[in-house]
């Protein structure tokens, strides 16, 4: 058993191969039947270039506890081929007590991994597979990684069923058939596991990722009419949206571009739909325009920003944190706007309906930053709580009197009237305007609806979901987004050593909180704020809107590598004793 | 507020026009325009409750305000795509697009191209002045190449934007030609635009006395389209590529299916959807 | 069905040869590069072992052309009876997952145009020099699907499934 | 790498390309598109430097990193705009737009329209394969309206793009379609393309294997365009609206002087330029 | 003389009119006729939405020394008529020393003018137009202003005799006859101003406005292309560079939006030819994913913002300073870049020709956040030093070796290389690249050229001209862009009753000079940020971004008012008592 003593017990799995090996497949078949059979965890992916054939990685790590970033380092590597496998070699690390499963026919282990002193078996995978009929060596090599890690066989073949239904009883037979020479493979191998497997889960589990975790949120929310531009990473979720809204009366319409999708949801939610686009940093970008138009005229809309490598087209299948910067102030003239970040894989749920419910109530857009790696990491996660919010679009009543669209009212928030409201007709407009809606370039309406549009979002009451703070050292970890898993879970581990900090996981990250952020960091002698982008955006933001009751200091660092428990621990108590 | 006298008691043009004053200046087509679509509401007696006018930016993009239907005046040369999410969500809605050359057929071209083809339920007047006349006179796709102007001194050079056969050749269901200066003539072809299902394209000649003095000469010159309206693509392609721009009318109207969202499919609640990622 | 050959003159045979063997070269080393990228080896070092082979061709013809001048043709002028250099294979005819026996199915196919496009000559120009040179040219060909044949025949068949990838195709930009 | 025979010497196809490999999936038309521009410049006997290839986001966008020409691999959708700065500034270069549907009809579509109009001396080759390959298999503007997929179940219902049709009706001065399973003839309309002054537009069928395996049998259905290509506009008009999308060859050619900046006018120092603010 | 003791001897004049009553036509002319007669001065006009016959006021203020803001209050206010004009009441504030002179055909003075309770003159502007042939009462109220202040006869002369030269000798002498009915009815009204003629100016001066300053200072950095979509208010300094680039052998295209133009330049420039738009927020926002294009391909090209109220279509007509934020974060992605504001209107020169500079010398774009106030308002100026920088691009040779176009060496600056230049050729790339351009996603290239990136601009020496930086006090003011002016001025008005304050205007905004900022506040007790804008984005910024040596307070408000000079001497004051 690799896991030390303060490490939450869990067990990494890579599997490589290209070309048609299938290891994407058995990877989330591995997935599958560990949460069936009990457990938590996490399945990603890694991949070259190429859209067919190209080199992948699948990287699964379980645990009895729910974890939200990978591994330090992988207990088994099992490879079909080793093609291209220093394009991703530092995505795999490993250490002499991790297990590297080689096919023999392969060529020697690389030096990339045996560099790492990990113990080798050989096994020929290829030729094993060749005695199955049909038999395929990712199937082997899922068999060994059961047999090793003691998965309960009849999981196993209840996935392999589900998975093969559709191809018929040969091809399942030869997947069994496969499965059971990789299970007796792993006989002739040594290793010493945590046992995982507990199979009486108290509550519903689900698998999900962040992507489909986001669309729920947003149907949830009451989102029925999409628009959007396929982009990676977050061509997943409209996908998921186009299947899944024509259940519920709603739809999904691929607009020519970004400007077309962000416009096309803001003309449906000022018909009364709740709308909702999502892109990723380009998009975002084409975006900024139209969203000022949704702040001047005070229309909702949820905008998920799947964040992926910048800048430009970047690295479109990695991620980074690093479109806070745009999501917060990438709007022309003083244009306030709510910005989320979802904290883990199934807080995509809650985020994005909360967004949803945001945006309603306060008539404004929102930009929910979410980012590759919670968008594509498919995890297994405890159902998510259902949450009813209360707070919705106001509505302009019909005959109601005089109805003034932009009112100064209600703590910045104006009846909105609905087309078909009949008495209520305004013009919504992008000009600055009056109450009424009149264009007008007057001192005082200027500076009365800047003040309405920024008072409605300050003056609103976010309640606790605004952060999750947990944990109660002299000492803080300020995180957001996807880093939060993996800076709890560090956190965690030093806590076990007996350092306590205290993690602070702002949700709502604009408005910007400052009298919220002061008081997480009540009593804190010193915080470090943690990031996946390179020029510390989190920091500076914070800096720049809060005088924080002590020192802040920053580790962050770009992607595409995601942050790692072990590097962040090293990074903590380093500091911890700065 | 001068005393003026009452209007007229019972559903007129004049109950789509709203209290605000409009900006355009005196001859300028636009007010025609105005007169125009609430005269061809009126006609269709659509209550203004139950149409939205939606605007990009520009002299013309200025429409809604003066309407006393809803309204929204966007950013410029978004309109179109603003007006489909509207439209398709809210199949029940009269939805127009109402704005100039400059945010349609330059900044806005893309949408205008795949609005033709998408064939959303909706209408699109374009009051095509030939000029940025908001921004004080530049050229725009629909300008002479010859015409002189400080950003593009000696003229452009290029050849002028045809809407109506890129209408066409992309897909929209219904192309004419109106110009500001026959209203009623105009408010007709309005009528038959929003009556024909899918995408409705009016193009209305209507000139910029400010910054192009020369358009007031195009009353002499417009005259209806010597031929029917046809439905035949092929010859409404060339009869319409060859066209001097100035034939007014009912240029092409097509039987095309508009597109629609089955929004009224099955109405299931999200927790239905959470079986899939049950373990 | 086959359209008419026009080649007038042994330096315009010499000069089509040219272009087919080295067309015919560049593509395999081309496709060996493809299944490199795509990890296919096996495919790959076969491809390149034909380019192999065509590059001895080439350097044949090459031998045969000597000092003497060949008139550029543009490559639409070909005389082609196909779309492309009769001994090349299309670009469009190779897949990722692609067995030898796939590839050696692709490469006699290409050996069958060549001995095609030659036997059209010999059956069209005149006696002479140019329909020697076509001739034996053409006979070359007829060794080459030989050659080819025999290999394929040694290459186990593709199973059914050769073409499934249990993974689906990975996003990018 | 394993040891391959060395490449024949002398100025041919192979010495326009670079020596990065093509990530693209094998049996990938775009392949042959590659061959074919890399054949049509040996063709011209350009030098590789005096060729600037300039592309968007997309699979056939990744063009220009395969060739040993100077290159743009700028951002999804502005090619065309990115080219016509070049080239306007640069008249001396030969430059070449390469890139998908998606990229050129969807998102671009503005830009296209507008080059065309523009007509300034470029050739934009479009690999057109109906699909957004990059992305995984959504339908383009190019795409028939029953195409199951991911992101539109059931098909978009949407009439497809005509690409052709846009181009001749917004005012490209060379319109052909080619064909990646013909490389040759493919090379040869780049070459006329090249050739013509003014914006060449060349749409070349290129299939992709991955998500669009049907087009395979695209090469039992192209055809040589049964009449040779017109001058005369209408024609070409009534011709390309009722063309199927599989005839080859070059369907338009036309004469229109190309847009140039008059950039040897004068050439004065900004000092003089001063007068104009002195009191 | 309504100067107080402490304030800049200036006076300044209002005509306000509609319909064609020629009042800003008349503002100019009296502009250039104080600039022969010697003085410095400022026009700056204001309107109604009407494009044609609106409502309009032409303010002038006119001093001895330069002035780069409006004064205080009105010295004298003529009224051609009276339309409308409550609307822009507001920026024509007058005291109890201001003359108003009315035309009593017009109505009664209208309650907002009459509340100050300035003296009122009446005259019969209308009538006595009629007298002369051919009169416009325009050319009366410009010979009554002439006449009050004392402007010399023949400088009217001048200016009157160019301005109608096309117009014909019948034209010019109504206008000398109406100038001259005006001078004479001058001679009834009783005003005392500060004598400010010394026809013999020691340098040579010039009119000019901001945009065609900035137009200026782009051609003097070497701009020859220019691509652009028209907006307000930055339309009038591309049709100063569509008519000058032609005599310069560069041009201007129009494109067909903000995404041609930016593109247009960026593929301009890739060929070698410096390249620049201009555009206001809206246009910025549609270009800012291309902007990370420029960024990442390392593509230098410069866009002048003209800064208008916000947020999106806002007040296109009037000046804000709240692009700043935008101009900073607004690109997807760590995308570093150039960020540089003029200080004055004749500062446009020198800025946009540095911005050039140094976004070629950089391979950077760089956004010059000019505003309407500059842009438009036309300014009596020393001429502007000529400055010759010696930095340019950096560019490949040809046959040099194997060229690697985005190699680490050089501070992050590599040889670019010129389409047309054998041997060099390189894809210029948007996708994350190696150093040679070729597409790369793994870790060890992002950051990289992250670092690389950064470390370009961060690196660089700016000089001096980072920033103004002028007196010495204990007390700081930090002001950038068009507030400056009206800053300089409070605290030259302050320093002459005794209150010494530092003024501290940085020219180039980003990348952020945290050590150039504290340097500049070394010494200094506490600082106050000046800014016009709704959410005090450089005060948040310079928080972010340094940690000043000493307090930092913030007063600020958005448009579309100007900053007044006797605001902010009462805010400065407050503020330093505090
Ligand atoms: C993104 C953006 N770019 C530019 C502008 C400036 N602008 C406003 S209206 C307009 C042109 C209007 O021309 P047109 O649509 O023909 O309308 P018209 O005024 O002639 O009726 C322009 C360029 C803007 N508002 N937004
Ligand atoms: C602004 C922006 N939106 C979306 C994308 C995602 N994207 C990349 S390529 C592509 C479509 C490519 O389709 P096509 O141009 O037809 O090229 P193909 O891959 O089919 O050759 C899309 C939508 C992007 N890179 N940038
Ligand atoms: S500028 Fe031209 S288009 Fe605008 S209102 Fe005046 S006349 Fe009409
Ligand atoms: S996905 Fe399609 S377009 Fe892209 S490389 Fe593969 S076959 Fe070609
Ligand atoms: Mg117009
Ligand atoms: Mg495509």
């Amino acid at each position: 058993m690799t896991a030390k003593d303060d490490e939450t017990p869990s067990l990494s799995i890579a599997l490589t191969g290209s070309g048609g090996a299938g290891v994407i497949t058995a990877g989330n078949m591995l997935l599958d039947a560990a949460a069936k059979a009990g457990c938590y965890g996490l399945f990603a992916r890694s991949s070259g270039p190429q859209i067919r054939g190209g080199e992948a990685a699948a990287m699964v790590r379980l645990a009895k506890e729910p974890v939200a970033a990978p591994g330090d380092v992988f207990d088994i590597l099992i490879a079909i081929d080793w093609h291209n496998i220093d394009r991703f070699a530092v995505e795999l690390p490993l250490s002499t007590e991790s297990l590297v499963i080689a096919d023999p026919s392969q060529g020697e282990v690389p030096e990339v991994i045996a560099a790492s002193g990990a113990r080798i078996a050989e096994l020929p995978l290829k030729d094993l597979a060749k005695t199955v009929a049909k038999g395929r060596p990712n199937m082997i090599a899922l068999g060994v990684v059961a047999g090793l890690i003691g998965l309960p066989d009849e999981v196993a073949d209840e996935v392999m069923a589900r998975a093969l239904k559709k191809r018929g009883d040969e091809a399942l037979a030869a997947s069994r058939d496969a499965f059971a020479l990789g299970v007796e493979a792993a006989g002739t191998m040594s290793f010493d596991g945590p046992d995982l497997w507990t199979r009486a889960a108290t509550r519903e589990r689900w698998i999900i990722n962040g992507n489909e975790a986001a669309g729920l949120g947003a149907v949830r929310g009451g989102v029925r009419f999409v628009a959007a531009y396929p982009i990676t990473p977050a061509t997943d979720l409209l996908e998921w949206m186009a299947l899944n809204l024509q259940r519920l009366g709603g739809a999904l319409v691929q607009a020519e571009d970004e400007l077309a999708s962000i416009n096309m949801i803001i003309g449906a939610s000022y018909g009364g739909t709740p709308a909702l686009t999502a892109t990723s940093g380009p998009g975002l970008a084409l975006m900024s325009e139209s969203l000022g138009l949704a702040v001047a005229s005070e229309v909702p809309v949820v905008v998920v920003d799947v964040m992926r490598g910048g800048p430009s087209t970047g690295i479109p299948t990695k991620s980074e944190q690093s479109d806070l910067n745009i999501a917060l102030f990438g709007l022309h003239g003083d244009a306030p706007h709510l910005v989320l970040a979802p904290t883990s894989v199934s807080d995509c749920v809650f985020t994005t309906q909360w967004a949803v419910t945001l945006a309603e109530a306060l008539q404004s857009p929102a930009i929910v930053l979410s980012d590759q790696l919670l968008g594509q990491t498919r995890a297994i996660v405890d159902r998510p709580t259902d949450i009813a919010f209360v707070s919705q679009r106001v509505t302009a009543d019909a005959g109601a009197g005089e109805v003034r669209r932009y009112a100064l009212a209600g703590g910045g928030v104006s009846p909105m009237a609905i087309p078909g409201a009949p008495g209520a007709q305004y013009t919504a407009d992008g000009l600055e305007h009056d109450e009424r809606g009149l264009p007008s370039s007057r001192a005082g309406d200027h500076v009365t609806q800047l003040d309405k549009r920024a008072a409605k979002l300050d003056g609103f009451d976010y309640g606790n979901h605004w952060a999750e703070i947990e944990g109660d050292g002299r000492r803080a970890v300020v995180a957001w987004g996807s880093s939060t898993g993996a800076v709890r879970e560090a956190l965690a581990r030093l806590g076990s050593r007996g350092h306590e900090f205290r993690l602070v996981s702002p949700r709502l990250l604009a408005p910007a909180q400052p009298a919220r952020w002061t008081e997480a960091l009540e009593g804190v002698e010193r915080a470090l704020v943690v990031e996946l982008n390179h020029s510390a955006q989190f920091y500076r933001y914070l800096k720049g809107y809060c005088d924080p009751p002590c020192p802040v200091d920053v580790y962050h660092r770009p992607g595409p590598l995601p942050l790692r428990v072990g590097e962040l621990v090293a990074e903590i108590e380093k500091w911890s004793r700065s | 507020m001068t005393s003026s006298p009452a209007p007229i008691p019972g559903l007129t043009a004049r109950d789509y026009k709203s209290e605000v004053k409009p900006v355009w200046c005196p001859g300028c087509g636009d007010f025609s325009v105005l007169s125009a679509i609430t005269k061809a509401l009126a006609e269709l007696k659509l209550p203004p409750e139950k149409v939205s006018v939606i605007s990009g930016i520009g002299c013309s993009s200025r429409m809604p305000a003066y309407m006393n239907s809803y309204g929204f005046h966007g950013v410029h040369g978004r309109a179109v795509a603003l007006a489909t999410g509207l439209k398709l969500s809210r199949p029940d809605l009269t939805v127009l697009v109402t704005g100039g050359d400059g945010d349609g057929f330059s900044i806005g071209g893309n949408h205008f191209l795949h609005a033709c083809r998408r064939n959303v339920d909706m209408t699109y007047i374009v009051m095509d002045n030939q000029v940025y006349g908001m921004t004080k006179g530049q050229p725009s796709p629909t300008t002479e190449p010859d015409w002189d102007s400080a950003l593009s001194p000696g003229g452009t050079g290029l050849r002028p934007f045809h809407p109506l056969v890129i209408a066409l050749a992309s897909g929209a269901n219904f192309i004419a030609r109106g110009f500001s200066g026959d209203p009623n003539g105009t408010a007709r072809l309005i009528v038959d635009a929003i009556r024909t299902p899918g995408f409705s394209f009016v193009e209305v000649l209507s000139p910029c006395v400010t910054f192009r003095e020369d358009q007031r000469g195009w009353k002499k010159i417009v005259r209806p389209a010597p031929v029917d309206p046809t439905e035949d693509i092929g010859r409404a392609a060339r009869r319409l590529m060859t066209d001097d721009g100035f034939n007014l009318g009912i240029l092409y109207t097509g039987k095309r299916k508009p597109y629609q969202l089955r929004l009224d499919a099955v109405e299931e609640e999200p927790a239905a959807l959470e079986t899939q990622f049950v373990v | 069905m086959s359209k008419p050959i026009a080649i007038g003159s042994v330096a315009e045979l010499l000069a089509h040869a040219k272009a087919m063997e080295s067309e015919a070269l560049e593509r395999y080393l081309d496709l060996a590069e493809q299944m490199e990228v795509h990890h296919n080896p096996e495919v790959a070092e076969l491809f390149r072992k034909m380019a192999r082979v065509e590059r001895k061709h080439v350097e044949k013809i090459l031998e045969r052309v000597g000092d003497k001048d060949l008139p550029h043709i543009p490559p639409w002028e070909y005389q082609w009876l196909g779309e492309e250099a009769a001994e090349a294979i299309s670009n469009e005819d190779v897949h990722y997952l692609m067995t030898p026996h796939h590839a050696l199915t692709l490469a006699l196919g290409a050996e069958r145009r060549a001995f095609g496009f030659y036997t059209r000559v010999v059956e069209t120009v005149e006696p002479g020099e140019l329909l020697e040179l076509a001739r034996e040219l053409m006979e070359e060909e007829r060794e080459h699907v030989a050659l080819i044949e025999a290999w394929l025949a040694k290459v186990p068949e593709p199973a059914d499934d050769w073409a499934e990838d249990p993974d689906p195709p990975l996003l990018q930009e």
